[in-house]
């Protein structure tokens, strides 16, 4: 059980929630988040957006059911907070390139924040259906910003030359920008979401197919190397 | 003294509460958040003779106090298992059921019989399985295919047996009576409703398969029905299960009959759900000062 | 434009929302509430041959997102139904349903003539009707018996005959289809499943009859499965039901392949359920720019 | 849909409800309260207990699920309030006895001020459990009030020449309560309780079975005479 420090709109739809929570996370982990008793049945996955002290943010956009109940929520409020789970990403010290895609650049903030502190210079393409969000957060770590409202994120990226490209958005987005970096030497990560039900490796309701059989998004995942998920 | 302890088939539970087939993997996930070692027992998630990648596209879909699952048997077979068996089971110290299914006698047989070459308490046959062999009917559905395969394995298996029966059918307990007279030395129920879910805005089924299982506490009046029938027509003991979330469930399929429930769907809610319900039910059992053993099939 | 109607038996109905046998009463405590007319239907409280007092005990329970219930067919039995049936149809001006049941077939029959005396739309014939003769068994539950009791209403009756099918069955398809050779116009499904519950408290069970009926929508997923394989069996057209409470549920039925859905429960929820659904179904048709038709047995 | 005005707890598990409400209601009545979308299923009937200017005034003991949520709501929340149901009470202009056990107190505030406006003479035998509640306002409009906690209120009965007679409270405690008036020329009343579904006699659900014939709590009663409910 945690406390929500604030819980804010920030753009049309998209909310950011503080909440008080001493865990030690990584950038590209998330948490199975419930504000009900059992109805709906599942938690629901929200990645971490940021850290501040012993504070967590999540940015999250208002889909159905679970997330219209956590934008009710109000500062003073419990949450339950399952987590942190899954892999996270692993951070380079070189050329990175970060691309995100409507609320999957959420994600994107707390890998920016931890790629710079080990030195890396960023290259960030964003891309958002209505409203930019977050921008200005990525910036402060982000070396070069590009964003776009309205068009195709993919159609911008002309930063080739990478170390590391981490991906976060639509999984067509996805896959479209990793086709771009497919012959070059960068290392692709993609966050990938599928529908979870446990969150912790239980029930394999969260299956993906890779390259090496049956993964699970929320224990193997949600991080994965695009060559092992969009290999077909 | 431990008020909870119940016993099954001759087997010591610590505690009525066992970990349904494949909500709970082979308990190593659970692990993480507390002693698995103080259930009753777990049955692992369910194993085919061969392994399986189990089915495409959505997998889990929520719906009003419930939830739908097509995993499609997602397991490693039975051989890996028998191979890695002590990597599956080490550090468990509670009773170990393990679940196999089929999709036909022959299957059924082979694994029994791989089985047989590690220790286990419990052989929990799901028969709630499409029989490719006669057009994909459910075994679980028909007293005739429930009996033979039943019989099958019973023959080869040199563990307990028990049947895990379907609740899509007319007349559970007529199925229950049938595996009894096969050689059943218990049943466990029920297994998922077979159900549908549909993506309006896409017009199309949820699932690929078009149907799915039910489970989860929507369940749970229509399983609590089924094993109190049950547990009236048979001899042999009845694990129950069906949308158990609380230790007031627990009680209601006890009385109901229900020698030992098993859990599945509220793990998914709370990882600690089992642990939260042996709880529940220490503090009931103190306060009527009673042994749980005292409730069961009062009804 | 109506973009909501709907032909069902060659009758227009101004949208395919009816509200459900049991839950409607004859329409007169709802009228309070909206102008029921504009309903595509009603179906009335289920009648039997003779005036029944219903059940003795806690007649109805809430569980996890639904409930259960024991009326018993209460009713003043279709004798006084035909003596005062003006009373209990003036002002309705929307497709009039009779339900009836029975508990032998002498019983369906002579209903079912007595029925012959007044004008109505459809007579939706109840077969989850425990049947006397055959120890108890319901009608329904069987090919041979839902075959029977349809065939001999059938025989007598001079209105449109839809049987509605209990659940409660292994193969629903398979009983649609008995119906359907026996001359059925039309089917609707599904009735309440058996449940059961328990008062834990007390040690015994909640209903006096230990088992009663559950609906609402926990049994949504379900019943829309058999909705769904019903109306892929048969060429007469499906009334579906089960856990119906908004108008996203009622385009589920719809492309499931009902042409009509029944709603129940939700009544009880809140007594607008029924005008709020057809408010949705509007909404959703104007944006959709279609006619609800074009949406039915899509999948 | 109605706005709380006040909520708070009065007594062990006892709470008194304002609402914002214009409705005209009679003593006897009550109204079916939900206080969440679909789950719990049922509506919660609850009793009128008083009425002031435009709002009504409920008080109910936490029982189970529903009453435990209504304890929960706070002033400003919104609730939805379907009534008022049911028969309600006639009133007599003469001697009045009123007999209440627990929470079945809860309506006799609003009788007794109906009563009293029609210049009955009122005597009030009030039954608690663990501690009384609304001894107060039953005593501004009855002559005399009698009040016991852990016995049985029935033992201190000792007012039986009256015209009306009107009980609500535990229904073994309503039958005995009846046996004492029973030879008397009292008219007797009780406030009968079922489970209900639907709260507008659209079910069958509250069914009482009465001399005359099956009845429905909800809109024949909850007012019967005892008589005809308790005749066997
Ligand atoms: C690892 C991971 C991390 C994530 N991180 C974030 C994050 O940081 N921020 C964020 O905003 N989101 C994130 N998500 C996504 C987020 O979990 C989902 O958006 C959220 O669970 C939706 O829940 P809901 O209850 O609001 O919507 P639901 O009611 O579950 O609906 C979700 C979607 O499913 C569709 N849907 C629901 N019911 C039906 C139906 N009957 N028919 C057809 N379609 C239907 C809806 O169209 C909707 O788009 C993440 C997901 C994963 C897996
Ligand atoms: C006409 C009428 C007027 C009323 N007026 C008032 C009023 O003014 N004030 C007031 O406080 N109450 C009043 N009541 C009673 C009130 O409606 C109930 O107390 C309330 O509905 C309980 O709801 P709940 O959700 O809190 O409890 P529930 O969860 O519905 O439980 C209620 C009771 O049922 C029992 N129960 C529930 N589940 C089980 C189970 N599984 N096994 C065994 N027992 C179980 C519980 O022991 C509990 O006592 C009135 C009732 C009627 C019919
Ligand atoms: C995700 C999931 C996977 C399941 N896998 C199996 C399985 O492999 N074998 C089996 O016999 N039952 C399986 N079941 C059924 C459960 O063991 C149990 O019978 C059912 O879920 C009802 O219990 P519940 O309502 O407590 O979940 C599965 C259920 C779920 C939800
Ligand atoms: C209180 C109650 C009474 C009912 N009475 C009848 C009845 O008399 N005849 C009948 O065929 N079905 C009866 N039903 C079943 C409903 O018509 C319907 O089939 C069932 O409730 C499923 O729909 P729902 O989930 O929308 O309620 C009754 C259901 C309820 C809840
Ligand atoms: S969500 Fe259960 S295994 Fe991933
Ligand atoms: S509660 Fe439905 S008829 Fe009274």
């Amino acid at each position: 059980m945690a406390v929500i420090i604030q819980n804010t709109q920030i753009a049309k739809n998209i909310y950011k929630m503080r909440v008080c929570c001493g865990d030690d996370a990584k950038a590209g982990q998330f948490y199975m988040l419930r504000a009900w008793a059992n109805n709906p049945t599942f938690s629901r996955p929200i990645s971490i957006c940021d850290r501040d002290g012993d504070e967590i943010i999540f940015v999250y956009e208002v889909k159905g059911k679970g997330t219209k109940i956590f934008s009710s929520l109000k500062s003073g409020d419990n949450i339950e907070l399952l987590g942190p789970r899954g892999n996270g990403h692993e951070l380079s010290a070189k050329k990175c390139v970060l691309i995100g895609g409507g609320v999957g650049i959420a994600p994107l903030v707390y890998l920016a924040k931890q790629l710079k502190s080990h030195g890396a210079e960023i290259t960030a393409y964003l891309g958002y259906t209505n409203e930019a969000f977050l921008t200005e957060d990525i910036s402060k770590y982000a070396d070069k910003v590009i964003e776009n409202i309205g068009g195709y994120i993919t159609d911008y990226i002309d930063e080739l030359d990478a170390d590391s490209v981490y991906i976060c958005g639509p999984e067509i987005m996805m896959k479209k920008a990793y086709e771009l970096y497919k012959y070059t030497n960068a290392k692709v990560y993609a966050s990938m979401e599928r529908r979870m039900a446990c969150g912790i490796g239980g029930c394999l309701g969260c299956n993906i197919k890779t390259k090496n059989g049956n993964k699970k998004v929320c224990s193997d995942g949600p991080v994965f190397k695009a060559e092992d998920v969009f290999y077909e | 003294m431990n008020r909870l302890s119940v016993d099954f088939l001759g087997i010591n539970f610590k505690n009525p509460i066992v970990a349904a087939s494949g909500t709970f993997s082979f308990g190593k996930e659970f692990a993480e958040f507390y002693d698995i070692n103080m259930l009753g027992g777990i049955s692992f998630k369910g194993l085919t003779l061969n392994k399986k990648e189990g089915n495409e596209g959505i997998r889990v879909w929520e719906c009003e106090s419930g939830m739908m699952n097509s995993i499609g048997l997602e397991n490693p077979g039975v051989e890996e298992f028998v191979e890695k068996y002590t990597d599956y089971t080490q550090n468990i110290d509670t009773v170990k059921i393990v679940n196999m299914g089929g999709n036909n006698l022959q299957e059924y047989i082979k694994g029994a019989e791989l089985l047989n070459k590690v220790d286990f308490d419990i052989l929990e046959l799901n028969i709630s399985c499409p029989n490719v062999k006669s057009g994909g009917m459910l075994f679980g559905v028909c007293e005739e295919s429930a009996y033979e395969v039943t019989k099958a394995v019973k023959n080869i298996t040199r563990h307990k047996l028990m049947v895990k029966l379907t609740p899509n059918v007319t007349d559970i307990a007529s199925i229950a009576k049938a595996c009894e007279e096969a050689g059943a030395d218990a049943l466990s129920l029920v297994n998922t409703f077979q159900a549908m879910a549909i993506d309006v805005l896409h017009k199309k089924p949820i699932f690929d398969n078009i149907y799915a299982g039910l489970s989860g506490a929507c369940i749970k009046p229509i399983a609590l029905r089924m094993v109190h029938q049950t547990a009236k027509a048979v001899k042999i003991p009845v694990m129950g299960m069906g949308g158990i979330y609380t230790g007031t469930d627990v009680l209601e399929f006890l009385m109901a009959g229900a020698s030992c429930v098993q859990v599945g769907t509220a793990n998914f809610i709370n990882p600690l759900a089992l642990k939260n319900i042996i709880k529940e039910l220490e503090a009931y059992c103190e306060k009527e000062n009673i042994n749980i053993k005292d409730i069961i099939n009062i009804i």
